[in-house]
């Protein structure tokens, strides 16, 4: 199993880890296979993704993953923000290990899901 | 770097390696050869013979030489299962296992063996009035670890020994972690078979021995060219045995010493992380526990996040056992004594040996609690249970 | 010293040991942790992967390491026999085999396997004819050597390949004393499976390889911690391993000069000793024959008592293989080449290498007439023979 | 399988090798168990061995016994030479390796087998 520098570099210095309180939306998705967990919250203004902030529990690559669709995210429009795709995640950071590929999983997971019930609470009022 | 990964692997010691030279190019003779040369090769794997059951506590005509703890695992369990297939179909194991163990009860399951895993309590330790409730009229071989891996937790080998053979049932113990780190005395009391590695005492890697006691006999796993007295074929590892009875020779010298010290490192490493971490506990026996090993569950953060983090500090250390790190799966050994899965995922395991120093111990207690505190503030569980 | 049994073992060479020192005790980690120093063994036994497969003409993930070429075999038949359990069980393989395929076959027969032992001809060959007529619906594999180890005879193994795979059939060679003295090119039109073991190549004992066609799988033979992708466990034997890959890339670089050499030696080794001794034949295919082995059966006297008789001259050979020299049957091998028993007895194999010189040649061809001189004067059948 | 230094010594330097023409008992034994070959020569006086040859096809072991065993005999009397037991030759050379034990029956037979045949001769003349 080997990591790229990229994973190495993301999982040292992650950006966008945190809270944000009173999130516009908020997620919680856990990895079906090693049943890690990702936490997402977002902050939207103008159906655009003003802030976003994660919490992981979770190995090397599922922090690193968490950071970069936090960063590939945010100033996106909601709508671009569904189509970033864990593939994406996992090119941004130059491949992940075979038996590795499904933690980024997690993370386009996580955003989808934050993005969801955003829509639902703002259905809701 | 600081290496605190012993149970994982050694380095040879330079002693090991200085002993193993003259075997690769100068006498490098095959030892079943008639000639001179091949003699001498062949007093050389005897005197490793001789050292190897020395330090097991058992006649040299007891260890036959393998390729490793794997294969002698491998062995013990398939050669027993081969000689009583005719009178049962029934091995009784432990829920704490190498994988090494628990494989190849798997593969015997496939082919219509009967396999009971023997629950452990809360330290690890394997529950004889089960392991009694278990013997059946159809059980041939009960395979319990001498000392685990992960978690350092000793079994007793000697009640289970007297259990089995009070029930005419063969006993192998993996004493793959147990060899050089515990005195060992092999005798009609103990084990039948008991499964040895060269490289977790400073021994060379792709070696290790099968102990089979007198009058005990199970047939071949390796079959080919006869060697070692017909049981274990395959063109004789001569400097590899001579290595692993150079190693054997020098734990026997130092090992008094060694749990001494090393044991003193491992005690101030667990009072020091103790200390100043919070919210963590230590796995294995508070007493019966080898003596370099340190088993930790760091709540609220996952394992290979602090292995890479400690990685980055140059500290080698490790979570679960070295040959699943690749793995998902949370250990089974932490697991089989209650822990919640999420719970186990943030295992860590530092386990000390011959090289590591005082200073070692200070690297990783100064270090470790910065890399917890910076994983609990992006863990979501930490964050919740500070919130409330 | 003079060494003419390098079919038995061959000595490391220096490079080789060069390139595995320091993965003795610096670069020691276990290829399967996730430290820094463990990507650094990974990264070594990966590049052995490469050089191996380089010497096999195949792809690098078609190799796994193994203990030897005894496991290899083991595995390798055993493997398919499961693998196909519900096909059929159903095994064939020659008479000229080494103990380490006759021997697993020999297990696999006492579990209800028929096998079949194909014949071979005068020069050691397997005959085709019948091998096509021995494969009927319920076999599974056939096991077929590449180079015989005593008489140095070469197999039509693309011809087997064909003929295996057009009947659907696995087809497993144990390349052992192929691999490193002929030009290998395993592709798919070629076996499925092959042998090899460094210590015929100049690398460690206790360190070959399973060459296992993409596409084809069989289950593990030693199982645990999911090394070697899950087909072979057991902590990886890095210094073993780098070592059989320096072997491999030394071989490959030098072999076209070595077969020059060697083979030039072996001839006029060969031409000597025809030339000096009466009622002599030599053994195996005239042409398809490894350019370094000589082997010889010398009338009216017996083979210990010529190995002997070289030993005090400081001369190294060997009568049958290695592994059975405290055996006290004539060679198998020899006996199915349709020598009579007491011609078998009388065997002498010289194999030769990178180390022997013209020197070499001129020693064994000057003594070895005397030594016959002096066996067949105290040998009743000579003395017989003589008067009549 | 190692051999002791005396057994080395007797392969290279046997005693008595060779023929007796005309010889008053002479025997030709196998092996059974390696299809070894043997025969000894023996030429008697008074009741005594005076001399005593052997021819050999066989290992280093049943070289060096077959001269051990025409040793012991020459100069024994006949009921003396027929007590020589292939333990009393293995002994002399200090043992023989497990797998080699069978070689010295080929002497002790050998050499019972040649006053046999003297003795049959003496009867039928
Ligand atoms: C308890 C135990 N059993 C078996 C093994 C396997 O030994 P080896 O790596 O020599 O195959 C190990 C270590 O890897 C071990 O810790
Ligand atoms: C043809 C052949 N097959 C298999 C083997 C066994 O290989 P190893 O000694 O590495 O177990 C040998 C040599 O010993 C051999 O010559
Ligand atoms: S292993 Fe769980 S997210 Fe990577
Ligand atoms: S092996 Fe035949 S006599 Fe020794």
């Amino acid at each position: 199993m080997e990591y790229t520098d990229k994973v190495c570099e993301y999982f040292r210095n992650p950006k966008n880890m945190g809270r944000i309180e009173n999130p516009d939306g908020v997620s919680t998705v856990g990895n079906p296979i090693c049943g890690d967990v990702m936490k997402i919250y977002i902050k939207v203004r103008d159906d655009r993704i003003e802030d976003i902030k994660f919490e992981t529990f979770g190995c090397g690559a599922a922090i690193a993953t968490s950071s970069v669709v936090t960063e590939l995210a945010k100033g996106k429009t909601l709508q671009e923000a569904e189509k970033i795709s864990n593939r994406e995640v996992v090119d941004f950071l130059g491949g992940l290990p075979p038996v590795k590929k499904h933690c980024s999983l997690l993370a386009e997971d996580g955003l989808k899901a934050a993005i969801k019930n955003y829509r639902e609470k703002k259905g809701a009022k | 770097m600081v290496y605190m990964d012993y149970n994982a692997t050694t380095p040879c010691d330079k002693r090991v390696v200085e002993s193993m030279l003259p075997y690769f190019s100068e006498n490098f003779a095959n030892a079943s050869s008639v000639y001179q040369p091949a003699r001498a090769a062949r007093k050389a794997v005897e005197e490793a013979r001789e050292k190897v059951a020395s330090l097991a506590g058992c006649l040299p005509e007891e260890i036959f030489f393998t390729s490793g703890g794997t294969e002698s695992d491998n062995w013990a369990i398939v050669g027993a299962a081969l000689k009583l297939e005719a009178r049962g179909k029934h091995i009784i194991t432990s829920r704490v296992e190498h994988h090494a163990v628990i494989n190849t009860c798997k593969a015997l399951a496939r082919k219509g063996y009967r396999i009971t895993y023997l629950p452990v309590d809360s330290h690890g330790v394997v529950d004889l009035s089960k392991l009694e409730a278990s013997i059946k009229k159809d059980t041939v071989l009960v395979s319990v670890m001498y000392a685990n891996n992960e978690i350092g937790t000793i079994q007793p080998v000697g009640k289970i020994a007297e259990l089995a053979r009070s029930r005419g049932v063969l006993f192998h113990t993996d004493a793959v972690q147990a060899f050089g780190k515990l005195p060992l005395r092999l005798d009609k009391n103990g084990p039948d078979m008991a499964s040895f590695s060269a490289h977790k005492l400073y021994g060379p890697k792709g070696v290790g021995a099968l102990y089979i006691r007198k009058g005990v006999s199970i047939p071949p796993f390796i079959k080919g060219g006869g060697q070692e007295k017909g049981r274990r074929s395959g063109t004789t590892n001569v400097a590899g045995i001579v290595g692993f009875g150079r190693a054997a020779e020098i734990v026997a010298a130092e090992m008094d010493a060694d749990i001494e010290r090393v044991g003193n490192l491992r005690d101030i490493l667990e009072k020091r992380i103790m200390e100043t971490i919070p919210e963590i506990v230590v796995n294995g026996h508070p007493e019966n526990r080898l003596h370099n090993t340190l088993n930790v569950c760091i709540r609220y953060i996952e394992g290979e996040s602090i292995l890479m983090s400690l990685d980055f500090e140059g500290i080698c250390a490790s979570s679960g056992s070295a040959c699943t790190s690749g793995s998902l799966e949370p250990s089974h050994v932490l697991l089989a004594i209650g822990l919640p899965h999420e719970v186990a995922h943030g295992s860590l395991r530092l386990s000390l040996g011959r090289y590591n120093t005082m200073e070692d111990v200070e690297k990783v207690s100064s270090v470790l609690p910065g890399i917890v505190d910076r994983l609990r503030q992006i863990s979501p569980f930490w964050n919740e249970k500070k919130t409330g």
